[in-house]
């Protein structure tokens, strides 16, 4: 593999890559000069060139479908292929948001139909599909408590109780909707603290984002006490469902008293992470909360579906009716599998973590030593001490093991920590290899700590300067930049 | 299971080296009474059932290969040449996650790069993010940095903008207590805004597509001390003045258009471009160029400081997952199509809607209602409503243009049809709307 | 990059990648068990591990999507991404060769226009689309020189001409076919020798295979004298078409004298080769061998399109219609272009070739200085006197250089021939490119001829042992066969 | 131009650098008379219009996604799994070229090498070759390479052999002198056999969909001294006994049920088989497993001396390009459905045929012509002409069977329909298919 030019280093003045109709009916008077930009520099390469750039691209990318991805809280499970076919139909891909409604009947059937199935899955009344991923979830869903609170006139709520092992977006997302956040600190076992909670409650909590699993992939045992105490202090539950994976088909998010929470799409459902997106965070919540959806949700009258408003709705959080591409493919997904096959999947994920769990504790530390959910966080705590070796090298020298290392240093509550989430679509057998892997690289940091310390050593590159990329930014290519003299074929020629 | 991989045997024998003897044992933490409660969910299918399950279920809607379409409003139907699809469905792009790892992703840090690139030379601005959901939302954070940097609580947006992205503004604005203001963006004065604005916000093409003269706006609004935020059409940039000619301090545009199937509204493209000053006031991702241990060329994910997983409450945004996929096919699209593609594209939707319009305006009983020039998408005044329109339309094989009767961004009128031409328009499509409008007359 | 270990060694007994409907109306008495097989050893594998199987394995190719690939007589040129959209539609994808006429009338327009489109672009009067490929043309046409003959009563023709220059398959045929084959030695300037060709004509001369231009690259200047030779003895013209790419749009065989021809879709027409096939070889031939085509054809009647035999036939060669995924990408390709767009194809295509004789040709020998068409054949003949490196060496050191070699050592009548068609989908930069790789090496043939000689070094995999391969063939794998040590894992290791 | 990258300003670069001064310059060697005679070609097509008008071509055929098919006969609508399109579809996969230079090709070859793998263990023979054209061809190519091997110029072949399949038969022995000979292969004696055979040629299930007792031939076979060649579906060998087990010479199969659409009839692929000891004697392509310089695995093209590239006039056969891409989506296919997957497939068609068969019996006037057992397709005779029969059934959606009336394979009897079932037949097609014939009847 060698190093391939920015597409801005390619091409030449006036070649062309499009396949369009002539300019056609003009007789339309030509647009005043006032109105028009000046020349557009990008670049004029062949669709042959475009295609072989792009696939030179993805080939320096890992991916799900090239191996192993046990990158914690992400859920980096198998993406079916037939979802991928379902898609691109021309009944789901050719379609316009704003068209009659009698037109568009297989579209809302399926809209409503993933609403039904997703409240069964977390035992709720009602779903929104709007949010496009879980942080506009988490939005969404923080601003229906505030219009709760707000309608019943109880608007001195102004605080939003967060665990300090939350994920990033959760503090993020109390910000966005104008509260205070307090942070919880966890208790010694990685649950909520209750003292800690129960000196936080006041009439000022509007409510407490919560994830159950929590992102040290253990259960809140005390989960139906939080509640209780966070409802009778007047505050509602919200339920971070990102590790949604860990309980579907066994366990409810509702029953645990969660009033309201986000689904990802993306993770539980397997729609495809695209290298970032997009992803589909449809809220879920009890019927005291539904009002205030964001609108329109699809409703059934008679065999008819319809697109309607809830009646004290937050508004829009996005535009038309939700990350519908994704909607299609978790529905795919839930007919797919069927309720059995769902709870084969969190038991799968949950045996899978935990297996790893039983066969690294010995090797790196583990923080809380509890049966664990769908993931697992370990620590290099004790490799640091011992050799210096961190997480971080740990993590890059996995990387030559040919596989992707797991969430690093997350949750903020563990040093050095190792967050690995292998999911259900992985076998035995390639655990065996990663844990065969993280074994071998405790005791490479041991016997050749500078080897591991300046791995990767089988990509092609190096580990990135990412202090001076922060320090002087360079975000977009201009074409007085240097060019690479790394050209391909220098590249790949032998030294 | 064929998601699943390992077998019953495998299971007893993963459960037995943790310690455990039954699947039962997984959930010793979870309280009894909260296991397994009943859950209804239709019965499995296999593969090839489901598939024409859902083929069954996608042809209960009438789409935009099989009708003539004359929607827009924010979802267009514009030509996606085949590589772009070829492309995104590329298994190391579409099953990859965000580029935390940079020796094991330079693939999407590269391209992102390359679409921030093309974003800047497309709008004429320093600066652009990674994407952000959608153009709605990504209006909504444009908004919330505006009154950040301006410490200021009000932002002004013109009326005809697009009624979803006032909706969502409204929301994002409500988050962080700042307050919208509806008025024209036709400023003479900079003494018509109040010293308390934050921003002010145009559609350009505006939502019933007029082309607006923009310029001189920047300067007024500059001079309030507020910063102006273009809401721009990509496609139109294939013709119009950038926002960086305008001099806007943030450009918003719905990438959409560039090479995205329509797909019922999402997922979609929020673009998010800045001057250089305002970048670390960004939300959003931002890939950059850096060198490895060795010297070479590389890309990372930087100026990470402002996101959501370092800097928690005090990000400048919650966004996690971005829209990357369809960046990369807005990526591909714009290499693709180049300068001169783009131009072209921008130029048939101009003659074309040009065309139709002057073809409706001779039929009795309509009338043209956006002012010259419009570029792809125009309101037209109808003889009669035009939701039974569309309904007559589609049994002709024709989906029409929105009804946005009665609706304030025209003013509360009544009878009025906003219809959108792209290339895709033949004039065989067209010549069959005209017919079925003349019958309709009849 | 890492070996990947075969889908043998992989999965586990009892393991699932199907999605299949469980066994239903299942009344049928159960098959006796003297018709039933013993147990079938296929892998047992998820569809997780098969798509990672064979996208690591895909990364292990090169291909046009991934570079330049100038393979002379192959015409690798971008395959179009248009027309695999186009041919995977549900109405040329799913449907079935012996529906009603009715139901597949518009399969059989687009053969009927195709047919009429290759007959144009030939110049000829009739078109079968029947033969799957190149040779199966060639078997097809030879057969129906012979048909005509025994037609006419003139059955001692038994003997072929074909020159020393041919392709493989043009010998090959003549055998298949039932022929003698007399070989005719090229003439100095790469030509037919019209002495030679004399000489060898007879009443026993059935007809002569030639490729125009011929497989170095050149035009046959004498063509219309020798297919005038060969009718005046009483023989018939077969046209090796696999070059039209230099023709096409510009120059009719037909008008060469030809009277029956092969048309390589999978070249001219960039149907993809997809690693070996499938292609599609198209029959074109004038009207007194009409009559003797494979049936059935395509004719038109009113506006209906129906199947017809010929009068004569030979029979069939292949079930079905023909390879007819090919017939709709090459008919796709010829409604994309137009005339003008195949024009440009031909004449950028010899512009390419001839753009890198004139830059090497004071590098590499070469044979003939002439004018070439398509494709140029250079010899390392020159370089292999001084240094010892032979073109072996220079097509793997090429690869080194991130391209695909030249076909290396054909034609046979080329001493170390090097036969390079760039075809006109590759850019002037990318045969700068190219033209600088050659001249790099064979500066280092001189200067450090034994890394050219253990070339490739860039490659995951040095150059392969085909002596023990052919001599101890291996050729299926067995469970008792020895698995490879080097795991991904070892492998992707820091040594 | 979207495939010629070179602008008109480069070509005239290039031209200067060659020595010339125009594009005619390059015909010097061709004589005037024969340039640029007129062609008469359709005029060209942007790619949208171009995707328009194809799929609107398209749209005339009626297609197995929307109608209920019952058509076999040598193509079969079977399932296909998503993940083998997305796999054949891989770029690196179907635009390469035959893997001639190893170094860049493992890809390809190691896939073909489990190709061969899979074929023999699904047959139970020795070696397999890496592809031929199909099955008619194939079977052509093994008759030759019975009669190169045997010395012998005779070869018999069961009437009920698919009709094509004995056509391409016919027409590859005629080109080497062969006599082919139908003659029923239910041999009792080997002296049944004169001397001069070289082999037999039954096909399993015959054409008819009848499962024959095959124990035994090859040893009858063999004691003439011919050579016994299978000719099998593969998907029947789910359940059925293997050519291997049969003790076939050579087995020659249809790969197109092995997921691979029917498209119109091609293309398709033809499994080929052999033992061991006629290895050197077989026609096509094979990958091996060797060692690379330093000494680890590696494939390669190999035994090459068999072809037509080296061996020329004396080559097994004149076969070069094969049919890669499908023997990969073959590969994919027998990878992903597993020997359960197989068996499963196998097992639903056994079973819905014979529903539908029962069904049909039971109506008036129809009777069922193939004898027990059979596999997946069935001879009907129908009180009506199955032609009449299948234009009536269209209209309800349904593409009926194949006419088979007054064919040598049915003896000549008129009012045959030979109808097929495969695991994508469902009741509800089963239904409509059934209600329709009893409408028919009234
Ligand atoms: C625990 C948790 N919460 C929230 C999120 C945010 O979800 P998204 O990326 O879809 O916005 C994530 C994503 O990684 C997560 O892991
Ligand atoms: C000159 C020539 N003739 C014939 C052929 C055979 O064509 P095919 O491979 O399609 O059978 C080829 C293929 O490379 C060729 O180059």
């Amino acid at each position: 593999m060698s190093l391939e030019p920015l597409i801005f280093e390619k091409g030449c003045p006036g070649r062309v890559g499009f396949s369009l109709p002539q300019v056609d009916m003009d007789e339309a008077p030509p647009l005043d000069p006032k109105y028009l930009r000046e020349g557009l520099d990008w670049p004029e390469v062949a669709e042959n060139e475009v295609m072989r750039h792009f696939v030179r691209l993805s080939q320096k990318n890992y991916s799900i479908d090239t191996g192993f991805y046990p990158l914690g809280s992400c859920t980096m499970k198998y993406n079916p292929k037939v979802h991928e076919d379902v898609a691109i139909m021309p009944g789901w891909a050719h379609i316009h948001p704003y068209q009659p409604q009698e037109s568009i009947q297989g579209a809302l059937q399926v809209q409503y139909e993933l609403q039904e199935m997703l409240a069964e899955i977390s035992g709720m009344d009602a779903v929104t599909l709007q949010p496009a991923a879980g942080a506009q979830g988490e939005f969404t869903g923080i601003l229906m408590i505030r219009a709760y609170h707000r309608s019943r006139g109880d608007s001195a709520r102004d605080v939003i109780l967060v665990p300090d092992s939350a994920h990033g977006t959760n503090p993020a997302t109390t910000a966005e909707a104008g509260f205070k956040m307090i942070s919880l600190k966890s208790g010694p076992d990685g649950s909520v603290d209750l003292d800690a909670l129960a000196s936080a409650l006041s009439e000022r909590v509007a409510g407490m984002m919560l994830t159950v699993p929590n992102t040290l992939g253990l259960f809140e045992p005390n989960i139906l006490k939080i509640s209780e105490m966070v409802h009778k202090a007047g505050g509602l539950m919200y339920g971070d469902g990102a590790n949604l994976n860990a309980l579907v088909g066994h366990i409810r998010p509702g029953d645990l008293g969660f009033d309201v929470m986000h689904i990802n799409l993306h993770k539980t459902f397997t729609t495809p992470h695209g290298g970032g997106g997009p992803g589909s965070g449809p809220v879920a919540c009890r019927e005291l909360l539904a009002p205030f959806m964001p609108g329109p949700v699809v409703a059934r009258e008679g065999d008819k579906y319809v697109l309607v408003e809830p009646a004290q709705t937050i508004g829009r959080v996005k535009n038309f009716w939700g990350n519908f591409g994704m909607h299609v493919r978790a529905y795919t997904y839930i007919r797919h599998l069927g309720l059995a096959g769902l709870q084969r999947v969190s038991e799968d994920a949950i045996i899978n973590a935990n297996y790893i769990r039983a066969n690294l504790q010995d090797t790196y530390f583990l923080p809380y030593n509890r049966v664990c959910m769908h993931e697992v966080v370990l620590s290099a705590r004790n490799i640091k001490q011992e050799t210096g070796i961190r997480t971080l090298d740990v993590a890059k020298r996995l990387i030559d093991y040919g596989m992707h290392p797991p969430t690093v240093y997350f949750p903020l509550i563990v040093e050095e920590a190792l967050m690995i989430e292998p999911t259900e679509t992985e076998s035995k057998e390639t655990l065996d290899t990663f844990i065969s892997a993280m074994k071998d690289i405790a005791r490479e940091a041991h016997e050749d700590p500078d080897m591991v310390h300046s791995a990767p050593h089988t990509t092609e590159l190096g580990r990135l300067d990412e202090v001076s990329a922060a320090r002087e930014p360079n975000l977009r290519w201009r074409s007085t930049q240097p060019r690479e003299e790394a050209a391909p074929v220098a590249e790949a020629r032998a030294s | 299971m064929v998601y699943t991989p390992n077998t019953e045997a495998q299971r007893q024998e993963m459960l037995a080296s943790i310690g455990l003897t039954s699947v039962h044992d997984l959930y010793q933490e979870v309280p009894a009474s909260l296991l397994d409660p009943q859950i209804k969910l239709p019965p499995p299918l296999s593969e090839p059932e489901l598939v024409a399950e859902m083929r069954r279920l996608s042809e209960r809607n009438a789409d935009a290969t099989h009708n003539a379409i004359f929607l827009g409003a924010g979802s267009y139907n514009h030509f996606s040449p085949s590589a772009v699809y070829r492309i995104m469905s590329r298994s190391e792009f579409y099953t990859a996650y965000t580029p935390y790892q940079p020796e094991l992703s330079q693939g999407t840090l590269q391209q992102i790069y390359e679409f921030q690139t093309l974003v800047c030379q497309l709008t004429g601005m320093d600066v652009a993010n990674a994407s952000m959901y959608d153009a709605a939302s990504a209006l909504g954070e444009a908004a919330v940095m505006a009154s950040a940097i301006t410490r200021r609580k009000k932002v002004v947006i013109s009326p005809k903008t697009h009624p979803e992205h006032k909706a969502v503004l409204r929301t994002y604005a409500d988050g962080h207590g700042i307050e919208v203001i509806e008025r024209d963006a036709n400023i003479k004065e900079s003494s018509e805004l109040a010293d308390d604005i934050a921003c002010v916000i145009v559609q350009q093409p505006n939502f019933l597509g007029e082309i607006r003269d923009l310029d001189g706006l920047a300067e007024k609004v500059h001079a309030a001390g507020a910063m102006l935020i273009i809401v721009f059409d990509p496609i139109s940039l294939g013709l119009l003045k950038t926002p960086g000619e305008l001099d806007a301090d943030i450009a918003i545009g719905e990438g959409q258009g560039l090479g995205v199937p329509m797909q019922f509204g999402g997922p979609y493209c929020g673009l998010f471009a800045t001057k250089e000053k305002y970048m670390r006031q960004m939300p959003g991702r931002l890939a950059g160029m850096t060198k490895d241990v060795n010297g070479k060329r590389g890309y990372v994910l930087t100026l990470q400081t402002r996101e959501q997983h370092i800097r928690r409450e005090k990000a400048t945004s919650n966004i996690c997952t971005n829209e990357g996929l369809i960046a990369l096919a807005a990526t591909a699209y714009m290499c693709l199509m180049g300068p001169q593609g783009l131009k072209r594209v921008a130029e048939i939707c101009y003659q074309r809607s040009h065309y139709l319009a002057k073809c409706i305006a001779g039929l009795p009983g309509y009338k043209i209602v956006s002012r010259e020039p419009f570029f792809k998408e125009f309101a037209v005044q109808t003889p009669i409503s035009p939701t039974e329109l569309n309904r007559y339309l589609l049994r002709q094989g024709v989906i029409g243009g929105l009804d946005i009767s009665r609706r304030p961004e025209v003013e509360g009128e009544d009878n009025v049809w906003l219809l959108c031409v792209t290339e895709l328009n033949t004039k065989e499509q067209m010549d069959r709307l005209l017919s079925a409008l003349e019958g309709i007359g009849k």
